[in-house]
């Protein structure tokens, strides 16, 4: 499967398929389905230096499409991830991702800092969770000061290739993903979910506690493809892209468009075969259109 | 837990909205426990993206039996499915009721009951001993698996909200007048409806101080404990994922 | 149906449910299907100054639950639109809400000074059509002082009560929904579609000749809901909600999070009775739950 | 036009991928030109948004005959229907061919040769002379209505690409042929079918200075005219509707 592999700036995946923050939890709960080494990748749960309790009841809605949201970033919290998860994880054979998320930028340094030593294979940056408030006026990955400060400073302290996913949720993403890389990031992940709203018609109230939910799924797979496209236009660093993939074609639309890997979310939940079946379905590409390398794919959109 | 494609072996209405589906899986059904459930794919394409999730209600050899109603889109795609079509099923999923020996009674209302009757017939075959079972139902027509209970044995009690059958009113109000003429209080009780029954239900067992399992439910996004989404308020205010810790609970442990 | 008769600003509407710009043609087309009198009001496509070609095909492409267009604005022009197209709705005992829009500041004045003398009910100032490039930097909605300047103009110019129709691609819409209040519209309309990309995977090449199109339908119902909140939070005027609408249900998520009126878009397609069915679903729904008046359930929200 | 829910009369494989689609409404059937199309609801959720146009292949009382293929999601859903359900229909749709007196000849290819079916009949009633009929398909499986033409009268040959039967190759070269052996050419040429084929089939009626007619498809938004999704370039480099001033426009009408 050597034609499968890409590279994330210093980091090697074995092939561009990776599972999406928060939808494959620690790695655990799929291993008993799926053979976890076969993953290009595996992104952790968005972790926090101290647990989080999360949002109340009901914390999902599926719409035409798509799924909203709003779980509110329970996690078990940097000590018990170090002690219990990723001792686990180490033992596959597949990169490790450590998503870390904060409420203020002294809080994604000191995670950097606790996370120095230990061993897994990069850092994605959740400057985009839409499920807390992180600034007055909204998303770190809405204000290109804050995104560069975080990314900076997360890269000064730790060894690892940093990744900063971003927020669809803006005018221009291309400023973000810009800042990111003038900041150090090696990637830019593109995207987290879009905000949505459900409104229960019956009490006349939203769904959510929170109100705003992220939706993710089929849904918004165009919008996510364009996001990816116009990261894509303003950086030189590798994407990875995300949002609705489901199957090898939507995959390789986002390979096409400039993605050199991609994450499947939701998809896990619908079928979580997905991933796996992408390589598979890659490999197959890769074979009968006699391309020897996937790189021969990744942004080789002609416009 | 494993995914399967599984053949539908029989998929019919069996009275008012319900329906039971018969599945042909050996491994699934070796491993089911009672108050398993399993997690289906009931739209192939993605206009409904997430997996259902059904009770057990019945593990033996090859077939996996659920009963179900038809409540929404989901359920509804679930009961056009043809016999000899193949359903991909992840299961079987949580953890069950804690099988304990004693005088056990089960308490089910609505769906809630096929899960009890999976759990009847376990005490049974592990305890040699038959639980009484009370069932609540809105009405004559919607009470569910009475003879199933009664061949296994149990002494069946029925609630009806509107008394076309046994006890007119709620189950809720037969577990009280049933308690006060047991001798001794039963062991255990267990139970699976809606939220409303449960919450009497624990209140009541609280004051009589019987241990009580309770099987909850919840809209579900991943079904194996990765997501998050399914979580319902433990009694250390933490929360706890009716897919993973459950849907079984010890009454002590979550706040309704 | 008086319980349903809502005002948008000085206008009177006998319900609160329009078709959406560029979804209905200039009417004629549905008039054979439904009684176009039967509408709270009518948008006509948005029209230019001059006639404009459009965008070459293919212009539609379907995704999951949504519809991606690119029509590029193809519209008779300004005079074609009063001679033809304008006497033949004004037949209708229907409002008639005539969309304009323009490459420029200029353009806008200029449509709003010819349309003066015209009759009809109101102007729609469509400044985020995602098929025409309006600035280097994007849409005119994107940028409230440009936003403030077209609506402050046009609105000088025109006699008609002035809607502002904004563009959903933003990090905050709150604040060009103000800058537009504050310029003198009478209401906003939320949302024209979100930026989509779709790669045909077989040439390497993006679907659309203009690489991004606009996506629209259910998929988006959730994102287009809370843009309505959104808005209502920053202004004092109507919303008139839209995307997704399909169903009575739909509308009234729309009316309880504050839309004053709705408008149904590719619904007309999927089928034209959609806005007579909400129309008559929500007069059944006043009776069955003893409101007088739908004004009782507008912004009902419960937050 | 009008939009009336249609029962399924029949709705069955005839050969290869190609189903045969029988409505009943007379409203719509009395209607209905050669040439024109009707407007079909596949998905009565949300999941396929657009209706699926196709080519009125018959209409005759209360009758309303479809000739597909399945290619896609949408047809592929549409020959799942079952006889007796109803169909949400819009029609009859866009402008069909103008009859003329004359030697016609009509040029199908695939599900093309459908609604030139019709237009046979009916120059048929209307002339009482039967054109000549040339059928291209891939393979002798896939020729479509070869004896639903000779019933009406029709002289019909057919060109496969695999040369399975009748001429062997493309249509166009049959047509380029046949013409060169008329002593004189036919008066008009009908045709529909896929884009290649027309385009070329236009040059040569340039060429041999032949009026004709052409069917053109796009994938369709309203298919009322007024969404503007659906256009083909024009010969004054405007923009023209399928479903509006199309499907059939003069090959001096547009620009392929
Ligand atoms: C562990 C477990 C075991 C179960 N066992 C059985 C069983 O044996 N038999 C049986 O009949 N049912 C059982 N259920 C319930 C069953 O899963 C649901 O009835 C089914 O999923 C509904 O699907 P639907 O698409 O038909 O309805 P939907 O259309 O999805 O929903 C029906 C109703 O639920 C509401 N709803 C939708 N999403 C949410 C959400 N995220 N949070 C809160 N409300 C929501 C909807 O508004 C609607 O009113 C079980 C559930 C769980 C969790
Ligand atoms: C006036 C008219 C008459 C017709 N008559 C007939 C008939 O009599 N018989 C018949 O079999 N067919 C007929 N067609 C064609 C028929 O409508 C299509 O084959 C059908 O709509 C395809 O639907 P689908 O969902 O099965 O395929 P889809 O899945 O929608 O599409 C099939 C293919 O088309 C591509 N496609 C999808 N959207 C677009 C777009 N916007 N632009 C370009 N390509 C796109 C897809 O990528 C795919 O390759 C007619 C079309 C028109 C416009
Ligand atoms: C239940 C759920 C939880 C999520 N949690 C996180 C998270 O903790 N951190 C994060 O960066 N993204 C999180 N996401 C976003 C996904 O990683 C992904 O960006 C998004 O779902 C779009 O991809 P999809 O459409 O394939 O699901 C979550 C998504 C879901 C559905
Ligand atoms: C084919 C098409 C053409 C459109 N043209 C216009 C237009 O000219 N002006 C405009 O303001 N909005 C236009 N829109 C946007 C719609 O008015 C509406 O804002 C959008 O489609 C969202 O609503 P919906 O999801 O109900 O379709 C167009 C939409 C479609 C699908
Ligand atoms: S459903 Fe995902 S954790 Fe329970
Ligand atoms: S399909 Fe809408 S104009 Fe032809």
């Amino acid at each position: 499967m050597d034609g499968l592999s890409v590279r994330i700036g210093s980091l090697l995946l074995k092939n561009p398929v990776m599972v999406a923050s928060g939808t494959f939890g620690y790695g655990e709960e799929y291993a008993q389905l799926i053979d976890l080494n076969k993953l290009g990748a595996i992104v952790t749960k968005s972790i926090t230096l101290k647990p989080r309790l999360g949002n109340p009841q009901p914390r999902l809605w599926e719409t035409q499409g798509g799924l909203l949201n709003s779980i509110g970033l329970q996690n078990v919290g940097l000590a018990t991830f170090v002690d219990e998860k990723l001792p686990y994880l180490q033992k596959y054979d597949t990169r490790i991702i450590v998503s870390i998320t904060g409420e203020s930028v002294v809080e994604y340094c000191q995670l950097a800092q606790a996370l120095k030593k230990e061993t897994f294979d990069a850092l994605e940056v959740n400057i985009s969770c839409p499920n807390v408030q992180h600034t007055k006026k909204g998303l770190f990955a809405q204000d290109k000061d804050l995104s560069y400060e975080i990314v900076r400073k997360v890269k000064r302290l730790s060894r690892k290739p940093v990744i900063a996913k971003l927020t669809p949720n803006i005018t221009d993403i291309g400023i973000i993903a810009k800042a990111c890389e003038k900041a150090g990031a090696e990637a830019i992940a593109v995207v987290n979910t879009f905000n949505g709203l459900a409104v229960d018609i019956k009490t006349k109230k939203p769904i959510f506690s929170n109100i705003v939910a992220g939706l993710c799924g089929p849904a918004i797979k165009p919008l996510a493809l364009y996001k990816v496209y116009e990261v894509k236009k303003a950086v030189n660093i590798p994407v990875i892209g995300m949002g609705g993939i489901m199957d090898m074609n939507d995959a390789l639309e986002f390979i096409i468009t400039g993605a050199t890997s991609v994450a499947v979310g939701v998809g896990n939940f619908v079928d979580p075969k997905i991933p796996l079946n992408i390589i598979r379905g890659l490999q197959n590409y890769l074979n009968s259109n006699q391309y020897k390398n996937i790189k021969q794919i990744i942004g080789s959109l002609e416009c | 837990m494993l995914q399967a494609k599984c053949r539908v072996l029989a998929n019919s209405l069996i009275c008012g909205n319900f329906f039971k589906l018969v599945l042909q899986n050996k491994s699934i059904a070796a491993q089911a426990k009672p108050g398993q459930f399993i997690n289906i794919r009931v739209d192939k394409g993605q206009d409904l993206l997430l997996r259902r999730p059904l009770s057990i209600y019945l593990a033996k050899d090859d077939k996996l039996e659920i009963i179900y109603k038809v409540v929404g889109r989901g359920t509804d795609k679930l009961a056009q499915v043809k016999e000899q079509e193949k359903l991909d099923v992840i299961g079987p999923l949580g953890n069950g009721y804690t099988l304990t020996a004693g005088k056990a009674l089960l308490v089910g209302g609505g769906t809630g009951i096929a899960s009890l009757v999976f759990l009847a017939a376990a005490l049974k075959t592990k305890f040699n001993s038959v639980p009484t079972v009370l069932i609540g139902a809105k009405s004559k027509e919607d009470l569910l698996c009475f003879t199933a209970l009664e061949k296994i044995g149990c002494a069946v009690k029925a609630a009806t909200a509107d008394g076309s059958v046994g006890f007119h009113g709620l189950v809720t109000e037969l577990f009280r007048e049933i308690v006060a003429i047991f001798s001794t209080h039963p062991s255990m009780v267990y139970a699976c409806g809606p939220r409303p029954m449960l919450r009497e239900l624990v209140r009541l067992c609280r004051h009589f101080r019987i241990p009580c399992e309770i099987s909850l439910e919840e809209h579900l996004g991943c079904g194996v404990g990765a997501c998050l989404g399914c979580v319902v308020k433990g009694a250390k205010n933490e929360y706890l994922r009716v897919c993973k810790e459950g849907p079984v609970f010890k009454a002590s442990e979550v706040i309704l």
